[in-house]
């Protein structure tokens, strides 16, 4: 079965040199196909996760009575919400990439703590996560201040307004910004390509470099791909979204 | 009034619905559509000078060993510059100015047929919404630079499409589909009683959307289709990677002239991001205006 | 030759009285820009040799690799010389005619400090490279290193200063130019090139083997045998390279072979 | 309006065991009422009676399932209804007024009169000058929509309705949303006009104004007519049960 | 409130000559009143003339600028002073109800006394179901704020006070927001509650409700206290102009 499907694309590939798709019948190239794919997978789930976690986490600061915090909150935002994606990576992994601790196995190669998928990571989670917390901050500022003085007169101290009251409402009001955020943000991780991470773009540029006849097959694969990947997030999203519904509210 | 006191309350207020959270008033668009201006726009000039000096620390370390000082990198790119940005940022500019009246255009149109009550033309318009919101912009790049002939005949006249002009078709894809969202978020946030009101005037639907619906959004959609503007041509340098000779390709080009010195990437990528952000940072601060403007009026 | 020659692609040529070539703008020195944007170098100066022996001006288009076939399927230039290596499955998108006019040799830029004897000890290291550079496949299917590849050369090199990888793969001559620049006193070139990757430049795959195909697959070997290759790789500051030596040896005498 | 035989002495507006559901919940379960030519009629009930419902059902705005409403002998309940025709024979004001915010209180009001009939400009804005006068809000001309209190507000719309010279008005409710004080400007706007003949249908709470103005007070409850007649005997010898309940919480 | 050497012979809501100011605007320009325990008194008077924020002062939600407000002998103008327990002892109830709508009606109530009062699950739950039944809405126990209707929703929030065991509650305006018909439910709880002694301070519009309930009137406009009485002479034999003026026009 599986051989037949190999020999047809192989046979394809002989008739139609433009449409090679070697990642199918190549089992290197599907092995490097397969390796980009799981990078991207990675890059998207650990990123996403992280994101949310810095927005939260931002939000709250940027609320801190402390002027300080917030202005390092805001500066923050600032620098990432400023620049290109594609610069503030090669900005990670080429200027702060310097001046974090390596260890050196062989007496020359400085092996970085963090790596460039490392840095993929951190560059795109605090991407994201810069309008992550602009998208929670708007959501705690939807809940009414009447509900928070309701649960105030209830005798709730400031944290326990906000944790029972405020972020349970407040991530309900988020959760359609963030969807969109989070969609974005598994699209950008493509740019990652440029401080060389191997992920399915750079891995299928490289295929096709290599085997300049699968460039339409890379295209297509990497159209499909993230279709799917967008197609699964956003109907996680919307899932959690209708699990999170508040029965009364909403068409 | 004599009415009032034999019932007492009972001209109060009859709303029932909840102040449970607040509407979203005076902000029609989602977050992330007016969002990238807005902060771009509340980005003080200090804080660019930071920002700059930030990036400035990044040669810091390569400089010290290096004979190629980065003084000798910025002469370089002194050299550069006036072909960089005749030749390179002004085809941005273009492919960004064109990209946004095609996706336009074709977004309003797109938009407008979201809200059709054909529901067949809605579903579809719709899912062409989705389908262009959601992709990597690179891909609908790459195919649409792979599909499009180089040149179209027309009744005998061959006309030939430039590189840059097939980018543009990419590119308005997603921008398409972006301001058809945006139309359709700012003529759903017009209340259903506005519809109302002119139906009952006997406005037929074609009156009651130019004429009522339309012209009370439209200063609505201003501030996101700028951001959108902004956001686009921030994208434009993907266009690079399918080999169009804007101005990342063009730095890359004149680095490789330059014998690809470790040391050039500071001043040509940091030159690339300072016209850029000059270029962005006026227009987020007037869409910013734009939008103060029209939201004290509706 | 079954087919029969419509030669469209010369003929429009020949029309419009211009030669258009694609060659490559981010490749010192073969092809690349000087600050005011004009396309020069080696290949840049064979396209201008080109159209001047049809008689014809020249126009210059920068190829990348990833587009510069299908440019050329399109009909957008009428030749590619763009530092293409001969591939077999180039050949059929392609028309790829005569000898080759140069090859190149993979080899690497290392810290001296690394102490490089031979290709086999970049197994399993990382490599930079540059992303579209045949280079890279050499070293991970031939010598299992691990290719870190950057969308610029600028990038790859400041890798390597920053020691993220142990080696910077490119073609030997790029390598040497950079050596002698004195800014890499610190590195080395350490292994023998592999010298084994030729250089083809291509007409539409259809004129292969008509007129232009044959028209060009004489130009290279007059480029070959009149030792016009030696004489622009040293205007452009190449290290002489043993193939084109040993092809002006060859083709000295037209009918040695048939003797 | 040609074509049809209604002669004054006939209803103006007829209903006759109108139905109506929403999906499962049937809103109306036959709603019949005949109200002639210079009525003012008012329909009190529960809120979630069907109300509001009904009287949009005599504007075409919502489908009716069954029975007949005619309007000046003209079925509305046809699948061929001309609804524009219709709905210059019917004005309808709202709870929520409705106005159009990017227009005058003067453009609100010529608006529709030039766009759907093509009236002239300058005999429209006379009349629409007249009719300024007559909700009294005389130099309010040039105000937008928000620069006028609700009860302003409220009154253009009523302007804007009788620009249209329609020969049945429609009210919903429409004091609902204002504060007390105001409410008064809007009725006496209203009395105004039912005193000059004008065939008005009301919805309100407000009992002592339809003691006062109509002649005929229908009581709906679940979507049916429970009881109805003049005010005097209306107020003070209902005789359904449910009536008098209800009339007994608000007295 | 161990502290106190209050004794129930005192007044419980104790405030003296009560100033405060928002920005330029004063608000409150020296108010004094005394309510005993069991008292059931009701505030009226027009709009803006100062009474949610008086009410607001006595919880503590918004600081007075001079005077002194004790209840139950506690000064609540102390910068020192435990708002949580001055809040134990009184329970505030809003016009807008401001339930927590992602949480049920029985979870509402439940939360404060679980969260605060760090009360076991069970004796809270056995209690709140109690409170329902008081309010009247058993069957409603599991549905969430959106499901019910104004008057069900202002009721679960008079549970929701109740349930802290309050020695005073507070209500603002509790009924404005809701249609006549449901206005009655809401005061017939409230009834209940000042029959059985608890003190009650009432800001209303409700000037039947107020006759029939409270024990003391009291009318304010501009941040005084024009004029107070029981409500048998208050209503007949008002002396102020400003008293009259009103009563003029809501009776
Ligand atoms: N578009 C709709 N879809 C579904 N149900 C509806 C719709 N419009 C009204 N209803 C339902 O029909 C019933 C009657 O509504 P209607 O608005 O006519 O009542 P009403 O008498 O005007 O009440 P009120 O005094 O509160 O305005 C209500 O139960 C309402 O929920
Ligand atoms: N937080 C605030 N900041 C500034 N001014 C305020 C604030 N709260 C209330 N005011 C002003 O104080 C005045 C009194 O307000 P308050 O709400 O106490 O009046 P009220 O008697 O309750 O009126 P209503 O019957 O309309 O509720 C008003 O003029 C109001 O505008
Ligand atoms: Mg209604
Ligand atoms: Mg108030």
């Amino acid at each position: 079965m599986l051989q037949s499907i190999q020999d047809y694309f192989r046979q394809l590939a002989e008739t139609n040199p433009s449409w090679n798709f070697i990642y199918i019948y190549d089992p290197v190239q599907t092995a490097r196909v397969l390796d980009g794919l799981w990078m991207t997978i990675i890059l998207s789930v650990v990123c996403v996760i992280l994101s949310v976690v810095i927005g939260v986490v931002g939000a709250l600061l940027q609320g801190s009575p402390r002027r300080w915090v917030r202005s390092v909150v805001q500066g923050y935002i600032q620098f990432f919400r400023n620049t290109p994606p594609l610069i503030q990576l090669l900005f990670f992994y080429f200027a702060l990439g310097q001046f974090t601790p390596s260890y050196s196995p062989d007496g020359w190669l400085e092996v970085p703590i963090i790596s460039n998928v490392g840095w993929a990571i951190i560059s795109l989670s605090f991407f994201a996560g810069a309008f992550n917390v602009e998208i929670f901050r708007s959501g705690i500022e939807a809940v009414p201040e009447s509900t928070k003085e309701a649960s105030e007169s209830l005798g709730m101290n400031r944290l326990q307004t906000y944790i029972y009251v405020v972020l349970p409402l407040a991530f309900r009001v988020s959760l359609p910004s963030l969807n969109n955020n989070l969609v974005n943000l598994v699209k950008t991780t493509t740019q990652a390509i440029v401080i060389a991470v191997p992920e399915l773009l750079y891995q299928l540029v490289s295929i096709y470099n290599d085997y300049s006849t699968a460039q339409n097959a890379c295209m297509v694969l990497m159209f499909l791909v993230y279709i799917v990947l967008v197609g699964i997030l956003v109907l996680g999203m919307n899932r959690w979204e209708r699990g999170m519904r508040i029965p009364g509210y909403g068409a | 009034m004599s009415a009032r006191t034999l019932i007492p309350g009972i001209t109060a207020r009859a709303t029932t619905d909840l102040p449970v959270l607040k509407p979203f008033k005076g902000k029609p668009y989602g977050h992330d559509e007016i969002g990238f201006s807005r902060f771009l726009a509340n980005l003080s000039p200090w804080a660019v000078v930071c920002v700059v000096m930030l990036l400035a620390l990044w040669p810091m370390a390569a400089m010290a060993q290096a004979k190629y000082t980065i003084g000798d990198a910025f002469d370089a790119l002194w050299k550069w510059v006036p072909f960089l940005v005749t030749k390179g940022f002004a085809l941005n500019i273009l492919i960004s100015v064109t990209t946004m009246a095609i996706g336009t255009a074709a977004g309003v149109l797109l938009g407008l047929w979201q809200i059709s009550p054909h529901p067949a033309i809605q579903k579809t318009a719709w899912a062409v919404t989705q389908a262009f919101r959601n992709s990597p912009w690179l891909v609908l790049l790459f195919i649409v630079m792979l599909a499009f002939p180089f040149e179209i005949t027309i009744a005998g006249v061959t006309i030939p499409i430039p590189d840059w002009m097939k980018a543009v078709f990419g590119l308005s894809l997603p921008i398409m589909a972006n301001i058809s969202e945006v139309v359709r978020g700012a003529i759903q946030s017009v209340p259903t009683g506005q519809w109302e009101a002119s139906e009952s005037l006997a406005f037929s639907r074609n009156q009651t959307l130019w004429r009522i619906i339309l012209p009370q959004c439209f200063k609505r959609m201003i501030p996101p289709w700028m951001n959108w503007y902004a956001i686009l041509t921030m994208a434009t340098p993907l266009v690079s990677l399918l080999g169009v000779e804007e101005i990342v390709t063009l730095s890359r080009q004149a680095m490789e002239g330059e014998n690809n010195h470790p040391e050039l990437l500071i001043p040509f990528y940091g030159f690339c991001l300072v016209i850029f952000f000059a270029y962005c940072y006026p227009i987020a601060r007037w869409t910013i205006s734009l939008e103060r403007k029209f939201s004290v009026k509706l | 030759a079954a087919e029969v020659c419509k030669n469209e692609a010369w003929k429009k040529a020949m029309s419009r009285g211009k030669l258009i070539v694609g060659v490559k703008a981010d490749y010192k020195p073969w092809g690349f820009r000087d600050s005011s944007g004009k396309i020069v170098g080696m290949e840049a100066d064979m396209a201008k040799e080109v159209a001047d022996t049809m008689g014809l001006d020249v126009e210059l288009v920068a190829v990348q690799s990833s587009n510069r076939m299908q440019f050329l399927e399109q009909g957008k230039i009428d030749l590619m010389i763009a530092t293409m290596s001969d591939r077999p499955d180039r050949r059929k998108v392609v028309g790829i005619v005569g000898p080759n006019y140069y090859t190149s040799g993979t080899n690497v830029m290392a810290p001296k400090a690394v102490g490089l004897k031979k290709w086999s000890d970049l197994k399993d290291k990382p490599v930079c490279g540059k992303q579209g550079a045949f280079y890279n496949k050499i070293v991970t299917e031939r010598h299992g290193a691990k290719v870190i590849a950057f969308t610029g050369n600028a990038e790859a090199k400041q890798a390597l200063r920053d020691k993220k990888c142990i080696a910077w793969v490119y073609d030997d001559s790029s390598i040497v130019s950079d050596l002698t620049s004195g800014q890499y006193n610190d590195y080395e070139m350490p292994l023998n090139s592999e010298d084994d990757n030729p250089w083809a430049l291509a007409v539409p795959k259809a004129e292969a083997n008509c007129v232009f195909g044959r028209f060009m697959s004489g130009m290279q070997y007059y480029w070959l045998q009149s030792g016009k290759l030696i004489e622009l790789e040293k205007k452009w500051g190449i290290q002489p390279t043993k193939f084109l030596v040993d092809k002006k040896a060859q083709y000295k005498d037209w009918l040695a072979d048939k003797k | 309006m040609a074509e049809s035989k209604w002669t004054p002495k006939e209803p103006m507006v007829s209903a006759k065991d109108v139905h109506k559901s929403f999906g499962d919940l049937e809103v109306l379960k036959g709603v019949s009422m005949d109200v002639m030519k210079g009525d003012c009629v008012c329909v009190i009930g529960p809120s979630g009676s069907g109300k509001s419902t009904y009287i949009r059902c005599i504007n075409a705005l919502n489908p009716i399932d069954s029975g007949s409403i005619e309007v000046e002998g003209q079925e509305v309940n046809d699948p061929h209804l001309d609804k524009l025709e219709l709905r210059k024979k019917v004005g309808m004001v709202f709870q929520q007024y409705n106005l159009f915010p990017h227009k005058t209180a003067l453009e609100n009001i010529m608006m529709a009169p030039m766009r759907v009939l093509k009236e002239p400009k300058d005999e429209v804005e006379t009349r629409a000058r007249e009719l300024i006068k007559k909700v009294r809000l005389e130099g309010k001309e040039d105000s937008f929509p928000g620069e006028l209190s609700g009860g302003q507000q409220q009154r253009v719309a009523i302007a804007r309705s009788l620009a249209m010279r329609p020969d049945v008005m429609l009210f919903d409710e429409v004091t609902a949303a204002l504060d007390p004080e105001t409410v008064k400007e809007v009725l006496v706007t209203i009395r105004d006009l039912a005193e000059e003949g004008m065939t008005c249908i009301l919805v309100t709470h407000e009992m002592g104004f339809a003691r006062e103005v109509a002649n005929h007070i229908y009581f709906t409850d679940r979507g049916v007519i429970v009881e109805h007649g003049p005010p005097k005997t209306f107020f003070t010898k209902a005789k359904d049960p449910r009536t008098k309940e209800f009339l007994s919480q608000i007295l």
